[in-house]
This record gives C-alpha cells, structure tokens and sequence, in this order.
C-alpha cells in the first residue's frame, strides 16, 4: 500500500546518463534553481563502480514541504542515455503515470523501463544540443524539467550562472541556450506534477549536505584540530572541514592511518583544543582500542562514523545503520561513552555541535553515528538554529600541591589541568588508576574510577535533546526509529495521519549511554511499539531490548541497505502492524 | 649554594615523587635522570614539558616526570605526540618508548613521524626485548636469542632504527647508552634543541630477561666519525653500523611541519554563508 | 630499444610479426572493453572493429607460418623499436571521453610504428628471404596507415574541451 | 553469609614474600605434590607491580573434590616476610580461625593480618633454612605446609625432585632437607584442616593451566598455524603453542602487531591451514576490522581472547568479564560470528577444540572468551575427555567450470576451493559480492550474502555443547552465569543445596549466535533466573536481555574485578534474591 | 600450432573474464598485463599463484587475474600473504598494493614484510594518489600537489619506498614504469625467480587524479649503473635517487624466511603427556 504523495506539492525527477554525460551537475543546478524557487528539495546520487565516467544516476525531489526521504516513484525520469540502467532499476521505481523522456538517438528505451507501463515520450536531447553551439544534452535535460515541473526561468539562470561561475561567458551562454532550449520544448508535454509557484518564506534557507553540515557543526562546537585518514563516505567531512578550519584558525591534518588520527586527537585535546576525526565503519573499528584510552585518560574526542553498508570493506557507496553495535559496543572492558545520532541533514549540524558540546563538558568521547544517506545527500533545508551551547571544559587554572587529575568529584566530572598549567603536570592514564592518576590494580581504585566514569555520562542532564518526540505524542502506538530512517519514517506517518492514523514518533539522538527513564516517559500511554531500522540483524531494536525497560510490547521492521527506506514501504509496514 | 648544587637540585626538580617499578639495574633509570638532567640544562619549566609513552616498562618514564605525561596505548605514542604538537607549537614535547613499542607495534607512526618532521623529541629505551611482557624478542634483538616465544631466535635480521629514522626523513639522529648518563643528558639537549624530528635510541640493559646486555658496556664507543649532513654518506655509514657507535650521527637542516595558521581567524557564522541559498 | 632490430631469420620475422599482430589485437579488445564499461559506445565500436581487423592480420601471419617451427621469445627478447609490440596501440593513452579521432590517432601511431618496425628490418639489411617477407609485411602495413588515415580524416579533431566532465568522480571503498 | 566449606576436605593455603623470596615456586611445589598425593586443587598467582623481585602471593586451595574457585577465607597463611602486605590484604581473607605462620625474624605481622583476629603463631622459618646448607626458607615454609595439610613426604620429595630437575644434585638436598625441617616443624602446630588421605582415583588426572588447556585444545582442534603479538595474560598460549606446534608439525610466528596477526592467520586459513590467534583486550580492539574480513570473506579462524581488567590497558594482571560486548558486537556491519566461552580451566580444552570445530564447520571467525582467572591459575584436573569432533572443512576436490565460491548453499556453507586445486580459482572478497566473489553493490546480493552468513550459523547443529545445564535441573529458580564465573557459581550452589535450596544452573558456553530456543527450553519452569557476571555494565545480563526471550523475570548480580567471585560471596547474593 | 601463438596466448589465460572498473589510460591495466606476461613466462600453474591485495585502485588486480587472489582490507595485504606463504610454501605468492595502500596505512607491515624476509614479491602500483578515494595526497606524493584534503599540498616530504625496503631488508628492490609493459614484466619474473621478499615498485600513472603523471613517459629512465648487492653503496645511491630510475637496483643474498617444520610430527596426544600428574 503506498499512497500517493501528489498533495504535498511535490515531484521526484531522475536524470540518467553515462560517460561524462554530465547528470550529477544537471542535478546540482536543478536543486540550486529549485532553492531560489522557493522549494525544499534533496538530491541524492547514486553510480556505478567506475571511478570515473561510469553510469551515475541524479535523483531529486521537489517539494514545498521539507523533504527528508526519497519519495515511492519517481514521477520523472529522463534518461540522458540507458546504458547499463538495469543496475538502477531498482533504485527507480516507476509508475504507471510516470513520464520518461527518452532520447530517439540512444534507440528504444530498455525494458526494464517499458515494463513499468510509464508513459514514454521521445525528445531529441541530443539533437536538441546539436542544434546550439556548444549545447549539451545535459543541460537541455536541465531546462526540459526544470520546465515540466515549474521552475522559472530566471531562477535556472541564476543556478547556472552560480555553478558555470568561472567557466567563462560563452560556456555559460551555450548551457543557457541549450538549457532554454529544452525549457521550450517543456510546453509541449503534458505533466500533472507542476510545483505551485512559493509564496515567499520567512525563514532563511540552506543548501547543505549531511556531511557539510556535521563539520559546521563541529566548527560550531569549537573544533579547532581534526586528524583523519580519508574514506568514503566520511572523505567530504574531512574535505570541507580542511577548508573550514584553516578560515576559523585551526587545522586539519592527514593522518597515515586511523590508528595514527585517533592518537593524533586525543594529544590535541590533551593539549585543550577541542578535536575530531570522521571515518566509517573500517576506520572506526581500528579506533576502539584508542578510544578506550580516550575513555579511561578522560580526554574528550569527537569521532564520526559515516556508516556505509558492512560487514568488511562491504558496500562503501551505500547507506546502512550497521554500526550502531561496534559504536555501542565496539570497546573492550566496561568503557562508558555517548553515541548520538542525527535524524536528519539539517540535524548533522545540531548534532555534531552537540556531541563536542557533550564531549567536552563529560570529558569523555562522543561518537556520533551519521550515514551515507545522510552524509551524502544534499538537501535544501530551513537555515538550523545556532544553539551556541555554553561549552565548557572543566579546567584548573591554578593548582596547588597535590593536584589530583582524577579526583572522586561530585557528578564524576574533575576538572582538568592542561598543560602549560603551573602545578597541574599530570600523567593521563590508561592503565586503571589512583585519583592521582597512578597506576592501580586495587579493588577500591578500580570500582572508584569505573563509578566516576559512568555517574559523569550517566548523571548529565541532556535535556529535550535526547530525542525529538513528535508527530501524535498522545498516540498510544508508538514508531521507535533512529538516523537517517526517521526522514522517511516521518513521511510515512504523515500519510497515514492524513488517512485517520495517529501514531507517536520518538527518535532518538542520545543513543548511549541509555536512557531507559526517558525512554519510559515518552512512552507513557504507549501500548505497542515498532521499532524501524536499516539493519540486517534488528541491532537498534535488540538494544532497545537490552537496555531500556520498554513498558509494553515492541516489534520489530529491519532490513539492510542498500536501498533507502520509501515512505510507501514504511505506510504499508507499520499499516500492517497497527492493524495486527 | 654554588651552582652545581642548584643544578643537581634542579635535575631532581623533574622527578615526581613516584617510584619507578623497574627492576633495580635497569637502563632505563639512567635514562630518566638523563632526561630530568637535559631538561634541567635547558631551563624548561615543567608545566612547559610534556612527556608522551606507550606501553612497556620504558614506557612507564611519564610519571616519574614531573612534567605533564601521557601514558597512552601501546605503539601510538608518536602519533599522540604529534597532535599535541600540532595543537600546542608552544609546549617542548617529548616522546618515550621502547623497541617493541617504537618498532614494533608502533613502525608505521615511526616511519611517518620521521617524514612528518614534526619538532618533537623522541627517545626509544633499546633493550632488545619485550621487558614488560617477560622477555619476547623485538624487532631489534638479535636473530639466534633464544626465548618461549620463538624457541632458538626468530632466525630475523635485527632492525636498524637509525637508518630508518634517516631513510624516513628525521632530521636529528643519535645514539646513546645508559651507562654514559652525562652523554645521553647531553643528546637529549640537542635533540631538544634541534628543530624538527628528533630520534635519539638510547641502549638500556634489561637486566632480568637479558643479563648479557651488562656487556654492552665494554661495546659501545664513541663514533669515530663526527656527525654529518650528508644523507647519502649518512646512509652508507648507518647501514654498515654495528649499532655500539655513540654520539649524533645526523643533523638534518629540514623546516619542522606545522600546521599553517591563519592570522585573521573568522567565526563560524562567517563560513556559514556559502550555504545561504 | 635497440635501433637496429637484427632480425636474422623468416621464423625470427614471423615471430615478431605474430606477436605484435596478437598484440595489437588483444590491445584493441581490451580498449573496446574499457570503453564499453565507461559507456563510450561509439569509441568502443571502432576499437572492436579495428581489434577484428588485426585479427584477420593474426590469420595471415599464421598462414604464413604454416609447419614453420617459431623460437620462443620472452617479452623482454623481442627487439622492437620501442617499449612494447609496435603497434599494440598504446594503453596510456586512452581516456573514458576519447573521441572517435582520439581513437584512430592512437591507431594511426600504432599502425605507423609497426610500420617503421618492418620498415627497420628492410633498413637492417641481411638475409633476403627475411628482406622479402618484411617487404610484403611493409606492404600491408603500409595500407593500413593509409586506411585509418582515411577514417581519420572523416573525424575532425574535437575542441580543446573534448574531456571537460562536468561530474565529479566518484568515492569509492 | 559464607559457609564453611570444611566438610569438602578441603584447604587454602597463601603463601607471601617478595625480592626473589621464591613463594611461586613453593606454590608450584606444592600443587604438584597434592597432585601426588590424589588431591585436587587449584593455584593462583598474584603480585605486585614489579616485573622481578615485587611482593608474590601463591594461592593455594586443596581438596578432595574439583576445585573451581578460591575459598571464601585462607585457613593457613604463611609469611616469608609481610613487604607490601597490604596490597594482597583484599586477596587474603582471612577469619578467626585461620592459622597464620610468622617469621619473629620480621618483627611482629602488621595490623592487617592482626586486626583479622587469626591466631598467629611464630615459626623461624628464615633461622631454620640458616641452619640446613643453602637452605631457604620457602622451602621450609613448603615443608610445613605439606606437613600441616597432611601431605605425604614422599609426594613432596617427588615434586621437588621434578621441579628442580637439572638444578643438580645438591640443589635439591638442601631444598629437601629445608623442607623436610618444616615438616618436622608442623608436628608441634595445631592445624585442623589436615587433608584426608586419598583413597585412589579411577580416572588419570592432569595438572594444567587455562592457557595451557586453550593451547591443547586448539591443537587437538586441528590449528597448525598460529600468529600473534605477546599481552598479558594470553601470551603463555602462545609460549605453549610455540613448542607444542613445533613438536605436531605446525608453526607460530611472533607479527609485529595483532594487525598483522589476524591477517596472518586468515591468510593461513585461506590456504588451507586451521589458523588461531590469541590475545586480550587491546589486541582484540585492535583486532576487529579484519575479523570483518574473515566473516565476510568466509575464512575460518579462532581468536582467543584471555580476558583482563578493562577499560584501555586496564589492569592486566587481573581477571574481569568485560570483553563480552566487544567479543559480540565489536565488528562494525552486521557480521555474524561465532562466540564461545570455557566454563572451567579444564573446559578450556574442550571449548578451545569446539571452536575450531565450528570455525572450521562454518567458515567463520570464532572468537574463544577466556580470562586471567582462568588463563593463568593452574589446576588438578581430571584427565578432559577428547571428543575428537570431525572437523571438516567443505572443500572442493575438482572444480568444473565457474566455480562459485559463495555460491548460495543450502544451509549457507559453500564449498571452499584451498589453493592448489585445479579450476578453483577465485578471489576470497571482503566487499560486498555475488556468489563467484566479484564486487556487486546490488541489493540482492547483498541481502543473499547477509542471508547466507546468518543462516549458516543459526541453522548449525550445536547440540547439547551449548551449555552446561547442571545442578538441580528441576528447580524453579535458576541461576544463568558464564565463563570463569561458572566455578565459583556451581560452588556457592552446593553449599546452598546442603541447606536444602535448590536452582538450576545454566551455563552457556556458546555466546554467539544468540541461541533464544535453548535457552527458553533450558528454562523451562522457571519462575525467576538470576545473572551472575563479573562485569561494572552487567554485559551479559543485557545480552540476554536483548537477544533471549527469557520466559521469567531476571535479576542481574555484576560487579568488576579485580577481586574473583567467592563462594560465600556468591551464596549471600544467591540465598537474598531467592529469598526476596 | 607453433610455441609462440601458445606464448602470446598463454599470458591472456591468466586474465580473468571480469573487466576492470578502471579509468581507460590507468597505468594499473598494464601492470595486470605485465603480471600476466610474467606467469606465463615462469609458466606458473595458475591454481599454484596466489595474488593478495589491500584496497585501492590498483588493490582490485586479483579479480582480474585467473589465479587465486584475495582481496583484502587497507593496508594488511603483505601480512595476509605472509601467512598465506608460510603455511603453503609451495605456492607463488604475488602481493597487489597501491601506494596508499602498502606504505600509508600498510607501512608497518611493509618493514616488517621487508625484515621478515618471506619469499614473497610485492608489486606496488605507485601513483602517488589515493585514486580509490578520489584524490588525496599518498606518502609519495609530492610536498606541493594542491588537493581538497591538504589545500595548497602536505608539505611533507616525500616517501622513499625503496630505502626503506633496502633499509628494512628485502632482498630484492627494483622499479619499473607502467609505460614500460616489457620491462616491467622482465622485473616481476626476476623478483619471482629472486627467493626472499622481493619489492618492485612500479611508477603507474593516475590519470584521473594526476593527469600530469602521463608526462613520467618523459622521466623515466633506464638506472645508469648496474644493480648491486653492496648494501652501503645501494643506500647512498637510493638516498639519492630521484625516483624515475628503472630497473633492478637491488639484489641480496639474505636466506628467505620460513618457518621450521619438524621432520617427524607427533600426534597431540603424545604433548598431553607433560599435563599428567
Ligand atoms: C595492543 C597491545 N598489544 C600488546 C600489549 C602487550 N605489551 C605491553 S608492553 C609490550 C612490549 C614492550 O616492549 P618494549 O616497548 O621494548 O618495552 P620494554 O618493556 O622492553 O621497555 C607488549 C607487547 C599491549 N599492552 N597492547
Ligand atoms: C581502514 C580503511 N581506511 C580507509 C579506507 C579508504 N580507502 C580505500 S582505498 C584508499 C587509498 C588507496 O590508495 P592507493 O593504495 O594508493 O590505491 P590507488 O587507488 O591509488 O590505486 C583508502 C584511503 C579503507 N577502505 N579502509
Ligand atoms: S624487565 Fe627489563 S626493561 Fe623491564 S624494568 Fe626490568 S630490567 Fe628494566
Ligand atoms: S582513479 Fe586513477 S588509479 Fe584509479 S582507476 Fe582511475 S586512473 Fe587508475
Ligand atoms: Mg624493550
Ligand atoms: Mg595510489
């Protein structure tokens, strides 16, 4: 049962090709002149194995709601050419009233697309291009949709002067040309999912990726140091952040492994400058064992894990929740720390500030579990909130004798001499260790230092910021999800709310240290719960299980990647369950 | 008080009041009071000094400190130094291991601490064996030492760390040997001194789990050359050595890497605008 | 790399001529199959219909050969004129956005080298019999030259933008 | 509450000194002869700091049944000098009726001792080694322990003849007559924990570590390959393995780091050979990602973790139950694997060989959870059956044409082509694949391959291996513990069971996969379950929690180490919940 | 049918049928091509060769070739193969690595590698780029290369692999040019034939990342003297090289490493008899 989402004012294109076709730039430009149109929207790529010149898919959705998910169908797909489009079949899903526009050049379309029962309609892309001097197919593809679906025409002009800034005059002439070009041939062609013309809006828009977003996040958070070794798809973080921080005063360094950049940062914020890395799940399992260090010395760190698909080197390019485990989980010995996650683009930024905001207020290590959707994703999004926390590493600025490193505090939380400090030298410590910090195999110093650092994560108040709580809070079925699944999990409970069904929606962003108390509250009233995820083995809901005192009865919907959750998947998943 | 006492005391200074668990007779006591020795020399207010070690029993050198210390994992020690460092130009940053914390477990950040070239000073205690482990061979123990772990020796070449330190760009390449304190004091204040990355090994017996090494005694020599800066005369000598030359081997002139810092930070909301639409 | 090829004997030809025919074709293959999985369907064409004509080429030479017992070579013993087999179109050189007039610029410097190469051993002088066959090898060669000459001339050079992807590579592993 | 365990025949017995005093050889000593002597026993090492020379404890406990946990108290502490005492004072319980021997040569035993109210006698045990030539006065402490336990003279002359075997002649007269000069001494004492004498024993007994055992079972397993790095407390495994592969025909190799290790031993694997590592915490931290290679790649292997005090270095020389997490859900992805755990020193023989069994059985990484207690105490046992399992690797002898290395079987176990068989070429792949093992990011393969793995461990044929289900198998209260916990456990039962409570027990040697059916079967009728583990966060508790479904409410009793679980501990924990 | 025609033939049997994701001009394809012109020169059974990668471009090379391969995870590749050999001596174990790959994240097993002297050869596709990950510098790149990751280039100096092979142990060190097809086939056969761990670098332009790299054709140059086994002389003139010198440069005479296997095995049940009482 997917239900269509036409009310929302919406419409999800896709524009193929291959070979330096040139469809990821088209997309780009299309959300870009979509922005200043005044519409929400989310671009997502997706290609094959090639480095280089391999077949790549745009998928893009428009919306004048904010758009968190892919939508069920896409509503438009014009196939630049359909070379090896198989692949992408089932990334496309397709509907009978789908309009796709094929190229006569590139001869019939295949019949993975005809078997769909889409409406095909020819266009002569490439001709069209031809016919204007240094045309390209691409960019009449660009005109041809940004036509069908409403877009005006100075606000494509404007995308593509901002993205062909540099590329001369006359390049940006012929795109324009041949961008009208297809603009014009738009009039001809019946298509029922024109966007409304925006009426304006009050709220300062961005045009941010996940991954773009959690580094401004952690620049916002006070990040001044970050070590990394490159991978996908953390390798943006880190590409925007070494632009990034070298503006706001601090620095990025490539590290030779991720043994070397977890190290790197834990020295840095020794020293008392707030640090991060980012990776993905194979960086992040050769961090644990430092981590852990993080987590017995007390030194704050930040780390990242864009999650790909697993296990091993696994699937790099797509999206999974699989490493929620080894984030939990992943460290030897009883090593309390925070994991949170964002629950959506715009929420990398909040998130990530809050992580640093957490790591350096408990002193402890904050991993925050991101993903390649997330990461990836480019969205158009409501400009986030500087929530500017009061950030505050506890520190000793003068110390007399007998400075105890790791003193018993209340809360758990002792203050820390960085060095340069007179009188705080101290040796950090990863064997078990007196309040002193020296090495200690006794009973007392060992449950000591075991309470202290689960009390300090454990007593912190995280305020309404463990979780958004949303949709129909007084419902008593509830839908439990985390990460990049709550975007479509969210559309797929709006659906049903518009055909008579309430449900509450708890999402959590403080995954550990568990908040079983909270968790309880929110499901006050509740009298089932289901638990929605992107992994293959339920591991959110088995932790969920574990950790928290779940008042009522819970389910569980799990799959693994690499497809992206739809809406109509998740409306027919919890319709079912709701009616069982 | 005469000077020499002020200096002596002022060695001491740099001793916390933690009492070393080595074994009595290890090298690696020499070691320390070489290096509260070199600091003293230089002036260096404690709290300007840190100390970073992995695991072993050399690596236990932080808290007999009392400087700053870090007494991380084992093999990273390097590395951690590093991003100190990087985050803090001002502190003198000093890092301590052994030959198994150093070259083994720890190789790559060796490789790439060298090449980095980052002004730190790092001093490996070489005792050819895993002392803190019960005695399992290092990379630089010698092929035929019999041990539980590899009955009859691992049958492997011994690792030269000095020509690696040169082969992978340290700018500063000693060695020195426990049982000369005031010369081990006195390269550890050039290594200090020396900008850029500094690799001073320093021969420290065991004497638990290799007795034989009270010999290295009568071993060691000064190196009959003076040190030079002639990489490829450098490598030709380092890779003939028989590792019992003492003394600086290799001064490099390379700039130390530092992370670049802009002179007009901009605040975060600045950079925010390349999102506005 | 040697200037004079020293060829001495019609199997030594025949072995250089085999192998650099073989290689030229399994070259072509595999740049039509490169290109096909970068999408480049009309480049991977015309390399698949040149890799067909050098095996016709590959038919001849082993006609020629016929009971004739060839030496064994290793790679390194050949004595071409250059790095590889003459006139293996060079690998290096291809892009993912060639052009058809990339493509048969690459095979007219192949077709040419191979050329020189017969050419080399008509210069080197020796045995006639080998003079003979290199002669007939220089022929044919020779039109080959002149034919992907003509299918050249068919295909203007592109402007200077040819390889300008406005996408960006993409991450991988 | 802590029962006396007197009416077991049954003694404990420390033994302190420091600076070469030589308490870890009497200790040895005296194991082996009450091994002689048809007693069973157990002995434990603790010391100081120090690497040579530092205040030891020898820890003895003899009885005439098995033994799998220290006594609640020592009945006879004997010290060579009191250095340092105060740090083995937690170790040392001792009660009113404990008998302490006191050198006068030391001046009067510290108030830790005399605040226990023991009755302290003093021996000159320094005066009377002085009076025997080259006599030392461990070995006349030994002597008076024999004498006061009730050990036969000749057992103890056997011991010191095969321990100081090579030492020469005169060696061992001096140490001999040192000994038998405390014997002579015990006369006159009053001691009423004299062992029986034994009445002869049907089944052989051996006298043997937890290191050792792992190191035997792994070899009776089949391993022929072992690499690894040395960490306390795994590394005499590997002293062990190195001259007992020797001797079978196999080989280790010391790697430059446990990244090096496990990918030796998975390629080992791959070549057709039963590989097996061995480590603690960190190595095993460092350890993960490539464990993910070897699950997805499907190589088997066996890592042995000998589990120490955690967080970070931790405390290494003590035993704690806290690598559970990181052992289940340490591999980033989802990456079924195998998760095993002896539940005794003796069960470390068996577990070890089970888990090559598996490994091999399944092509998948077992991981084997031991710990310091375990590893490193040495034991009287009787003689471990060898199940001599039919390990069989499923391989291809002639490969026909595409042979599909994951090819999906039924079951999930595809037959392995072991380099060197003809046509079976393929690449072993740690990226997401088809069934020949080329990369594919589709979504069928992926979830095919997640299937697989899943399956092929899930579906496997346990048996009744799982667990050991003893004790009072029909009693409603149950009691469900792991690992080195189970000793204590199963003692702190029978004394209850004395005073006529009874529970059952449930000890699950297979950790992972989850096994919810066994364990509900196993609990089937009972109405409440306590778990007992030795960890700060209650690891297993959780797991159980998460992954079972547990049919009755469940109670945790956690705590860290360094202490190890006593009995009487145990019973007082046991006895309160039943009664509550 | 005549020896050659199974010659030229023989070298495209040890092609596998997947096509590689590579960007067509990669040097990696000719360096798939030299590996198979090298088996088939040794005539190499290929169900006898194994093949073992890290990740990377260049690491994808197993799937391509018609021998046993294992593709592994970054950086661990010479370790794989280390166990792989030392269990199975009778096979010919290649090792596939990137520059990236084998001396970034892999260096320390690269030493080690080196040190451990196992009868390996290890064929390092050198582009200096991470290509796999689009575009960051690697260990050899150049200290000015502008990139997103380190803007206006790392200013680091650039890594020696072959000194540091030298200096660590291998037997056999050389470099060759993927725009050299033939020699570099010729050097893979010797590095085969060589026993001991055998390193051949290979200069294999990214042209992709590093377009400018299809002017190294311009660079390379045949090594002016002669390889040799003189350890001394082999540093100084590798200390030295400035990296586009191809050809053989070294060749030891180090015993490769192996583990002892005993003559005559006994049964496990026979070591259990030191447990009995
Ligand atoms: C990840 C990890 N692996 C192994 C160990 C065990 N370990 C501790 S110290 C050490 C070797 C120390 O040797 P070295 O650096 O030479 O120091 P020494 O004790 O000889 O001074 C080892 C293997 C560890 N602590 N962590
Ligand atoms: C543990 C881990 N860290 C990072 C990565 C991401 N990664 C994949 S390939 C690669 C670099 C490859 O560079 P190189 O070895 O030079 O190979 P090339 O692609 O240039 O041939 C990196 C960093 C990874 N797969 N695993
Ligand atoms: S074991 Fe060796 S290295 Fe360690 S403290 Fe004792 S003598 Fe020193
Ligand atoms: S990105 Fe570079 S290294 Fe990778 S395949 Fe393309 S050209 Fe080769
Ligand atoms: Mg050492
Ligand atoms: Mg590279």
């Amino acid at each position: 049962m997917s239900e269509d989402s036409a009310e929302f004012g919406n419409v999800s294109i896709a524009l193929t090709g291959s070979g330096g076709a040139g469809v990821i730039t088209a997309g780009a430009m299309l959300l870009d002149a979509a922005a200043r149109a005044g519409c929400y929207g989310m671009f997502v790529r997706s290609s094959g194995p090639q480095i280089r010149g391999g077949e790549a898919a745009a998928l893009i959705r428009l919306s004048m709601q904010p758009v968190e998910a892919q939508d069920d169908v896409f509503h438009l797909l014009v196939g630049l050419d359909w070379h090896n489009i198989e692949r992408f079949a089932v990334e496309l899903p397709l509907a009978a009233n789908s309009l796709v526009i094929a190229d006569p050049a590139n001869g019939p379309p295949p019949e993975v697309i005809i078997e769909t029962g889409a409406r095909i309609v020819e266009v002569p892309l490439k001709d069209m291009a031809k016919a204007v001097p240094n045309g390209r197919p691409n960019m009449v593809a660009l005109g041809l949709i940004a036509g069908l679906t409403g877009l005006p025409e100075e606000t494509l002009q404007a995308a593509l002067a901002k993205v062909l800034e540099g590329k001369g005059e006359k390049a940006l002439q012929a795109s324009l040309a041949a961008a009208l070009a297809g603009l014009a041939t738009s009039a001809g062609l019946e298509f029922d999912r024109r966007l409304p013309a925006a009426t304006g809006h009050e709220k300062s828009r961005w045009q941010i990726s996940g991954n773009q977003a959690a580094g401004l996040g952690a620049i916002r958070g006070g990040v001044r140091f970050v070590a990394a070794y490159p991978i996908t798809p953390a390798t943006e973080i880190l590409e925007w952040l070494a632009a990034g921080l070298a503006k706001v005063g601090g620095a990025l360094v490539q590290a030779e492994d991720e043994l070397a950049s977890i190290n790197m940062i834990i020295g840095a914020s020794y020293g008392g400058t707030p640090a991060l890395t980012a990776t993905s799940g194979p960086g992040l399992a050769l961090m644990t064992e430092s981590i852990g260090l993080a987590v017995a010395s007390e030194v704050p760190i930040v780390v990242i894990d864009v999650m790909r698909g697993g296990p091993s080197t696994g699937i790099p390019t797509k999206s999974e929740q699989s490493d929620l485990n080894i984030a939990l989980f992943g460290l030897h010995g009883d090593a309390p720390h925070i994991v949170v996650a964002p629950a959506s683009i715009g929420d990398c930024v909040f998130t990530a500030n809050w992580a640093v905001h957490l790591a350096e207020s408990l002193q402890v290590p904050a991993l925050v579990l991101s993903d390649q959707f997330l990461g990836q994703s480019r969205a158009i999004i409501d400009q986030p909130a500087d929530l500017a926390f009061a950030t505050q590493r506890l520190t000793v600025e003068t110390v007399g004798d007998g400075y105890r490193r790791y003193a018993l505090a209340a809360g758990g939380v002792s203050p820390m001499a960085i060095p340069g400090t007179p009188g705080g030298q101290y040796t950090a410590e990863g064997l078990e260790h007196t309040p002193r910090g020296m090495p200690s195999s006794q009973v007392t110093d060992h449950v000591a230092q075991l309470d202290k650092r689960r009390d300090k994560i454990l007593g912190f108040d995280y305020g309404d910021h463990w979780a958004q709580i949303t949709e129909d809070v007084d419902s008593d079925l509830a839908i439990i999800t985390w990460g990049s699944t709550a975007g479509p999990v969210r559309e797929a409970l709006n659906r049903l709310r518009a055909g008579g069904r309430t449900f509450r929606l708890i999402v959590p962003r403080l995954l550990a240290p568990a908040s079983p108390q909270r968790m309880a509250a929110a499901l006050r009233g509740v009298k089932r719960a289901l638990v929605i995820e992107q992994s293959h083995s339920a591991q959110f809901f088995h932790y969920l299980r574990g950790y928290f005192d779940l008042p009522c009865p819970a389910d569980s919907y799990h799959r693994p990647g690499p497809l992206p959750f739809r809406p109509g998947e998740l409306v027919e998943q919890i319709a079912n369950w709701s009616a069982a | 008080m005469n000077t020499q006492t002020v200096s002596a005391s002022a060695a001491r200074a740099y001793k916390s009041d933690v009492k070393p668990v080595w074994c009595p007779g290890c090298g690696d006591f020499t070691v320390l009071s070489a290096i509260t020795k070199a600091f003293a020399e230089l002036g260096l207010p404690p709290e300007q000094v840190a100390v970073v070690s992995g695991i072993g029993c050399s690596s236990r050198i932080p808290a007999y400190l009392n400087t700053y210390g870090f007494h991380g994992v084992h093999g990273r020690a390097t590395a951690l130094a590093t991003g100190l460092k990087l985050a803090r130009p001002d502190l003198t940053v000093v890092v301590a291991s052994g030959d198994g914390d150093g070259f083994s477990i720890g190789g790559n950040h060796f490789l790439h601490a060298c090449r980095r070239n980052v002004d730190l000073t790092y001093i490996v205690m070489d005792n050819r064996v895993y002392g803190m482990t019960k005695g399992q061979p290092s990379p630089t123990t010698e092929p035929d030492w019999d041990n539980a772990l590899t009955p009859g020796g691992t049958g492997l070449r011994a690792f030269n760390p000095l020509v690696i330190a040169l082969a992978s760009g340290a700018n500063f390449i000693a060695r020195g040997f426990s049982g000369d304190p005031v010369g081990t004091a006195r390269l550890i204040v050039e290594a200090i001194e020396t900008p850029g990355f500094s690799f001073v090994e320093v021969l420290s017996p065991c004497v638990t789990f290799r007795p034989d090494q009270r010999d290295w005694r009568n071993a060691v020599r000064p190196a009959p050359v003076q040190p030079t800066g002639d990489i490829g005369a450098a490598a030709r000598r380092l890779m003939t050595d028989d590792g019992f030359n003492l003394g600086v081997l290799y001064v490099g002139s390379r700039t130390p890497y530092q992370t670049h810092r802009t002179a007009a930070p901009v605040s975060p909301s600045e950079i925010e605008q390349q999102f506005a639409v | 790399m040697t200037e004079n090829p020293g060829i001495a004997s019609v199997a030594d030809l025949l072995a250089h001529a085999h192998a650099m025919e073989s290689e030229a074709h399994e070259r072509y293959l595999d740049l039509a199959e490169q290109l096909e999985l970068h999408r480049n369907v009309e480049v991977a064409t015309l390399f698949r219909k040149l890799a067909q004509i050098e095996q016709l080429h590959v038919r001849k030479i082993l006609d020629r050969v016929g009971a004739l017992e060839l030496p064994h070579l290793s790679p390194w013993e050949y004595r071409w004129l250059d790095d590889e087999a003459p006139e293996a179109a060079s690998i290096g050189e291809a892009h993912y956005m060639m052009t058809p007039h990339h493509a048969l610029s690459l095979a007219l410097r192949a077709e040419q080298r191979a050329l020189d190469f017969y050419s080399s051993v008509l210069e080197g002088g020796g045995n006639s019999s080998v003079q003979e066959l290199a002669r007939e090898l220089a022929v044919e060669e020779r039109e080959h030259v002149e034919l992907v000459k003509t299918w050249l001339a068919k295909y203007p050079e592109p402007g200077a933008d040819w390889a300008e992807d406005p996408d960006p590579p993409v991450y991988q592993e």
